[in-house]
């Protein structure tokens, strides 16, 4: 039979959930593309977790064919180490917006960093807090104007934007990956989560990505607009790159949990 | 297979953390995660010694936040997981039985109640029994167990965990640091030679088998869109949760029927009421006892008739009127009197209840 | 995969363009990356109302595929002419180990 | 009726009362009673003065804590003060009796009492940290219901391993325990009377 | 000085989360601090746009617990300092407000209740009364209003500061997201034409002096050592709590003497019940309407005898029956029958109060 | 009248309150008073505000001739935020554990330094959890002994002590002030939270030092051991130093909350 | 009896509902009357369907919510599914001509209702973009209680700023009410029968 | 200060050392700490029932103050025999601005 030619979906999206939940031109929509196309060059889509957070992420609750737990605003990461210190054969990816990594969850990204989980974590970082309707986040742009900065950010009220793969760096022990990417650059990004996984299989520590991504329903603007604020503005500010790669840690641990009791 | 921890009974002399750790391995408890707080430390300190032995994993947490949720993650990996805290911990735990509340998680939480509110004391109260039942910016759906000596601690552990895994409603076994802290004679049993089952723990993600192709993805999820699919999902879980009520709800009564005064308490501060009753029995008042074993569902049915032939209700409680209010509500359309020795923080002994019953005829 | 989606095929340049209307959102963040210009609004509307786009509205398409990469929504695909498309890297899905079926 | 023993124990942090609780109950537990004990336990690490409460039954004990001890135990100047709402007109008021004057201060002269030179005869006779086996033995001696050989046990439970280390350090305990014992004993009937 | 925000009575048509905001500039609030949570979030907007103008301060922290802490922070200086949240940030907040219940801090928190358990939804429930009420771990000595329209939610906001401040316990506005975000007509003032009096805001820490030497240092602690410290501060703070009860309980009836059926409701569902009541009595049913404005302190001493004349109560809720248990637990010892209409997280008509009403008679 | 020899206490310390809560040997009392002595040179008496943690730092509730607040387990720094936040013109010293700092309230800390807030935050790092008697802390060194390491600490299972001044400095905007002093050099410590405390008067951003310090009841440690381990073992895990200076950016910030409505 | 209107909006997130929803009773606030608007949101900022819900009533309104709208109007595929539990009997169910399939493959032939060719009319005639002023016009034109120049001041309250700027605007959107005016006013009968 | 402590004074080599055994918890920290050995355990008992120190027991003291700085408990005063103690930066609570009385 021939078939009409058809999405290039990565693998492990669910079509049938397709269109995505998420808005016209939303990075989400890039960034998880890039996890999927990692996720099918590993083969892993039967023993990953995928785990998304309260913030535009939660949108994406039906949207791969992994088994997928919507979680608590900031809190993904702790449930995906509590799956993780469980069943350790499992991949788990913790997916989360900016304000959830590095706000009301920042004591689980700090905590998880010094403790070397064994756990990817991607965080989308938008600049705002979009899911609520753009109000400032850790990572809202000097300046910029978020609904609860109407007059623009001041950082000496506010303070600076949150540098958090420099913060998971400076931190996180041997064997850590951390890495900033965009959705400005597809392929690369898809190569760093890839690593990042890579980095949880082997079980050498922590893997943590975060991408720079768009939100146009709350910056309000068009695709030109858009991509010049992601291009120029973002990343003059949050520089993409590699900050710590796990070569310095041999590839080892693996622990086991074995099951007790009468389980199936 | 690592060895059994507990073959036989066995007797012993120990403190109620050292119980519960000892509960949680004869339940075949996988995994505990953890943040310290006094008075539930020693759970932790017993468990961290015992688990490598026996094979069982731990987590210290940078927070309750993070042991609530954590042990959400161990039990969706289908394991048997399970936390402890108390006071503030247990404030903050809510957030994460909140989730498991809406999602039907059988989590297990050791809540070993101290002072409140606020960090108030390390030591002992019964202030913790409606941010236990109803914490959360929910409806309650949760077992609680509420133990009064070292014996039914040891056995309410198992049966959280078997509870939690049956009926899927996050579960309870609500100690005091008094029962905690204190030594006192218990049994240890193996659960399976008494013929207790372990409910079998069931994965609820990384099932065996490609998702989308083999089988449905697990699609887990707390959030809904529209007013009416909330109001669909919990009144499947307040039908399921009140269908099971009857069968989980657990009491304690001595002499308790007509009596002149019935004595109305749960946990350690039972212990004391039940001590004053027979006191006042030999003493020839007509004194009764009744005490709730399960706070959640609460064991309305048990104490209704009672309640209704008793000439006074005397709760009383280390706490003010959390009970009180329960009993109250539970009991509403009878006429029976009610009167509370409420004592917030405070231990209580039988001789104070004696003279609040006297105090009443 | 159990859904289908209706393309809008149209060849230009070095690129045979599959649009899928039901998934475009009319972003146009596609437009702005094409290398060319070659892509524009169409009339069709897409997944929520608004206007898919369409190649032939400036030079001729080079095949880079850069629309493709950058569509959050996996609504374009560019084959190229000599019928290589499933196979590049990123854009394609690659058979998972094991789950050739 | 048969025994049910309430006793308060109240001291310093490092005068070692909860130990002393501990055995007590320990020795309690072989000998086939019911017994409950529970430290009190607040903020502090060290500092504060530390109270426990042990009761010994051959039913099971009701209430954790009780509101009048037939003994208690008061070893410093703060716990003299502290232990006094657990003093009732037939309590016996255990103390050192370098607190005399404290306690005629704090209970008059009315109390029914016992006072032990247990801190004299540590540091004099024995070795300062052994002062609370003293305390010990004169519990076992004035309630008179456990067999000698019960308290040797629980006291080589608590403390074999540093008896293995050190032999000198067993026999020092061993003469404290003996020491207090007979003090105690001396006071058996008020034992008995409880 | 800054200009006043609103000279004389201003009629407007907007949204509640506006009306908090512009509630909060006439009461003279010095500083906001606030985490974004849905439906909450335009009060932070709004106050954002507005106190700069009116030199006011606002400060977005990292999650609740912080806006909770934080918001005790401002209260210490001597500030009339408040936030608001929902649903899981109010979970989250129970934390700070325990340690104002235990240290007496005047607190003002606006919580615009939203579906739960968990993150549920983002509209609307009526599902946190009992977190807000007795959330924590202690005895819910705290102030709850729940308005019913944007009248008077630009009251009771207003009212808040005041309560709070005077009594000194923590004190909440109740609100929910159907409030929200409705927009309907309001007349806005400012409360000292109106003759009220906005309650001095003394600073309990930052005082003048040297401390020690011309006066005692300002020692503040939720902790305690010993079970009868923290026994001593809670029996205190009950006396007080009780003594001012009867002075701040309000509530609203009509229609409600000899009713067959007494409808019992709060906030926006009041609006509904009433309406039915009103629609029935037209139509010949002797309906009634009671609504608490206060949650804590309970107006039980109006409602008792309204509810011991009627024949049937209906509580009617868009919740599990919270309101129906405070309901239960107040009226203990009447046997006038009560019955629940519960729809967590639903919306209520007037048309759905007045079928459940006739179904009763 | 000649006055007897008396104990030579910062003035600031209350007499009335010593001997203080802490055990012997307590480094606790060593950083007290060394902040103690920063407050008496500066002489703000008047208008610092104390605020301790839960953990033994509570103990210092009544320590000092200072407006004290002691409030929750690792909620310290919040509350002193939002008392600056409303009056600025105070001095806010927010004191602490490893526990209360980098475990349950590392959000804060985070928070607090990506916004630069005037703040002097002290840590007291004795690598337990001693208040509930001596479980694992972030800060516990590899193969340590505690009550939740029974078997010391694994540093495979749970991660490499946290650097608490590393992750600050890697965040703080300029203007911060970093350092990380010992209580085996109280000269020096006294130093560097005077430098602390001045940075907030200047109004140039967050300050924050570490202190190594002892705790002997936990560590279950006589004297010379207890020198040792902090001595020995500690600082050579956690380097001594400045981290952050705020020479980089001029003394200015000073922001009015003025009052409104009938106040005092 | 007096003025006490019900009505449901339900369109695509970008089909602006809302507005007609707020400009409507802004008008009505400002006209005396007391209206209470409350728009259904979710957590999707964008997709998904969305319902305004509007009662004007002379008196303030109860809930903010009903149970049947007076009118109901479903401006997509999707709303017309959504909008049904808001239909009665007695509801006018206004839509877009080009659902009529779908108007009456859910609500049969019964359902008293208005077809307004308003996506036509605003592609061909004017812009797509004042598709919902064409709606407004209609309610504005079905109901009868408002003048023309409340609405038109409402009208200019919210997109006065937009005006200014390009005062062509101004002109569509005036024309755009007005042709939906005339197509509603026809069915003014049915307003007055509500 | 409303509280008076009462000292243990005894002169030794350069220093004059006064302990307050009202303060003194006998943690043993000065004796580490001194580098002439010269603190020993005294008989009298502390503020929590143990033994405080004294000096004298190795070589004269150097008034270095090395004890008295890092005693946590500020049981140490040593003051130099030429009668500066109160002088030292650390050690000496100074005056603060405006707070002479
Ligand atoms: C405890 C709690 N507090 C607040 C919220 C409200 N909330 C939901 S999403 C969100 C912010 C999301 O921002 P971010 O994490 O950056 O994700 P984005 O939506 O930008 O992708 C907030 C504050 C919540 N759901 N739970
Ligand atoms: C919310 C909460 N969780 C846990 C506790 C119990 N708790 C009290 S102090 C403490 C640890 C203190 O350690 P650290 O902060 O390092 O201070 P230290 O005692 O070592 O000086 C803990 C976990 C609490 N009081 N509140
Ligand atoms: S609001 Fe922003 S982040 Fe959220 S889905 Fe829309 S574009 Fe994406
Ligand atoms: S493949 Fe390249 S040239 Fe062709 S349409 Fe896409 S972006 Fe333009
Ligand atoms: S990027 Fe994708 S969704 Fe956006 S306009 Fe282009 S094809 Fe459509
Ligand atoms: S337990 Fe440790 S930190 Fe706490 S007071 Fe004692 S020595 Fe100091
Ligand atoms: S350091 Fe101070 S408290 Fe410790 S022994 Fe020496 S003088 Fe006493
Ligand atoms: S001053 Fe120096 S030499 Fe003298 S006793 Fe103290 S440490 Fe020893
Ligand atoms: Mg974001
Ligand atoms: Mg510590």
């Amino acid at each position: 039979m021939a078939i009409a030619a058809q999405p290039q979906m990565p693998r492990v999206w669910r079509a049938e959930s397709k269109p995505h939940k998420f808005c016209p031109g939303c990075g989400h929509g890039i960034v998880l593309k890039a996890l999927g196309e990692a996720v099918d060059a590993l083969g892993i889509q039967e023993r990953t977790i995928f785990g998304c957070d309260i913030g535009c992420s939660l949108l994406s609750w039906d949207f791969f064919n992994l088994d997928t737990i919507q979680t608590h605003h900031g809190r993904t990461t702790p449930v995906l180490v509590g799956i993780k210190r469980a069943r350790p054969e499992l991949v788990v990816v913790s997916y989360m917006g900016d304000g959830g990594a590095y706000a009301i969850g920042a004591q689980h990204l700090v905590s998880s960093a010094s403790r070397n989980d064994l756990v990817t974590i991607i965080v989308v970082n938008n600049t705002v807090y979009a899911m609520t309707g753009g109000q400032m986040a850790p990572t809202t742009l000097p300046g910029q104007k978020t609904e609860t900065t109407p007059y623009g950010r001041d950082v000496e009220l506010t303070g600076r934007p949150m540098l958090g793969p420099e913060l998971v760096a400076a931190i996180a022990p041997p064997g850590a990956y951390v890495a900033r990417g965009s959705v400005a650059n597809v392929v690369q990004l898809k190569n760093y989560i890839q690593k990042g996984l890579e980095n949880q299989i082997q079980g050498r520590g922590i893997a943590f990505i975060e991408a720079l991504s768009s939100c146009p329903t709350n910056w309000r603007t068009n695709a030109a607009e858009t991509w010049r604020f992601l291009e120029k503005e973002m990343s003059a500010y949050f520089p993409v790159g590699e900050l710590r790669t796990p070569e310095e840690k041999p590839a080892a641990r693996l622990r086991e949990v074995p099951a007790h009791g009468p389980k199936p | 297979m690592a060895t059994k921890p507990i073959t036989g009974e066995q007797r012993a002399f120990m403190t109620g953390n050292e119980v519960v750790a000892w509960a949680a391995l004869a339940a075949g408890a996988d995994i505990m995660y953890g943040y310290p707080i006094t008075p539930q430390n020693e759970i932790m300190h017993y468990w961290t010694r015992m688990a490598p032995k026996y094979e069982r994993a731990f987590l210290q947490t940078e927070d309750e936040i993070s042991a609530g949720f954590t042990t959400v993650g161990g039990v969706l990996a289908g394991k048997r997981a399970f936390t402890a805290t108390a006071g503030p911990g247990n404030v903050l735990m809510q957030e994460a039985m909140a989730m498991a509340e809406m999602m039907r998680l059988p989590t297990v939480v050791v809540v070993t109640q101290r002072g409140g509110p606020s960090t108030a004391t390390v030591i002992y109260s019964q202030q913790e029994l409606n941010l236990t039942c109803f914490g959360g910016n929910g409806e309650g759906l949760r077992i609680v167990y509420s133990p009064a000596s070292h014996d039914e601690l040891f056995t309410y552990v198992i049966k959280a965990f078997n509870s939690a895994w049956k009926y899927r409603f996050p579960t309870f076994v609500l100690g005091d640091g008094y029962q905690s802290k204190m030594r006192e004679p218990v049994t240890l049993f193996d659960p399976e030679e008494r013929g207790i089952n372990m409910e079998v723990c069931r994965p609820m993600v990384g099932l065996p088998g490609l998702p989308g192709e083999e089988r449905d993805p697990a699609h887990l999820r707390n959030t809904y869109n529209l007013e009416d699919e909330l109001y669909q999902v919990l009144t499947d879980s307040i039908r399921e949760y009140e269908a099971m009520a009857s069968e989980v709800a657990e009491w304690d009564a001595w002499s308790a029927d007509e009596a002149e005064v019935l004595v109305i308490a749960h946990g350690v501060v039972s212990r004391a009421a039940r001590a004053a009753v027979e006191a006042l029995r030999q003493g020839g008042v007509q004194a009764g006892y009744f005490r709730s074993i399960t706070l959640r569902p609460f064991p309305v049915d048990a104490l209704r008739p009672l309640a209704s032939r008793a000439r006074h209700l005397l709760v009383v409680e280390s706490a003010y009127g959390q009970l009180q209010r329960l009993v109250q509500a539970s009991l509403y359309g009878l006429e029976t009197p009610v009167s509370g020795y409420l004592r917030p923080g405070m231990g209580i002994t039988p001789e104070e209840v004696a003279r609040a019953v006297h105090s009443l005829i | 995969m159990s859904v289908a989606f209706k393309p809008i095929t149209t060849e230009n340049g070095k690129g045979i363009f599959h649009l899928f209307p039901a998934l475009c959102k009319g972003c146009g963040l596609c437009i702005e990356k094409c290398p060319v210009d070659t892509i524009g609004w169409a009339r069709q509307l897409g997944a929520f109302g608004t206007p898919v786009v369409e190649p032939g509205h400036g030079k001729p398409c080079i095949a880079c595929k850069k629309c493709q990469l950058v569509c959050p929504d996996a609504a374009i695909w560019i084959e190229r002419r000599n019928g290589q498309g499933r196979t590049d890297a990123l854009t394609a899905a690659p058979q998972a180990p094991g789950n050739e079926k | 009726m048969a025994l049910n023993l309430k006793i308060a124990l109240a001291g310093e942090g490092g005068q070692g009362v909860q130990s002393v609780a501990e055995i007590l109950t320990e020795a309690a537990y072989h000998a086939g009673y019911q017994p409950l004990y529970i430290p009190n336990f607040g903020v502090e690490q060290r500092g504060g003065v530390s109270v426990a409460f042990v009761q010994i039954s051959e039913a099971p004990v009701s209430a954790p804590k009780f509101t009048t001890g037939d003994i208690v135990v008061a070893l410093s100047h703060r716990a003299v003060e502290r232990a006094r709402q657990y003093v009732g007109p037939e309590t016996l008021l255990v103390f050192d009796a370098s607190l005399a004057d404290d306690v005629r201060r704090v209970y008059g002269e009315g109390q029914k009492s016992l006072a032990v030179p247990a801190l004299a005869i540590a540091k004099e006779g024995l070795h300062p940290r052994v002062f609370n086996v003293i305390i010990l033995g004169v519990l076992v001696g004035v309630t008179g219901f456990l067999e000698r050989r019960d308290v040797e046990q629980a006291l080589e439970r608590q403390f074999g391993h540093k008896f293995a280390q050190d032999p000198s350090l067993k026999e020092l305990n061993y003469r404290a325990l003996e020491r207090g014992y007979l003090l105690g004993s001396e006071r058996l009937e008020v034992g008995n009377r409880i």
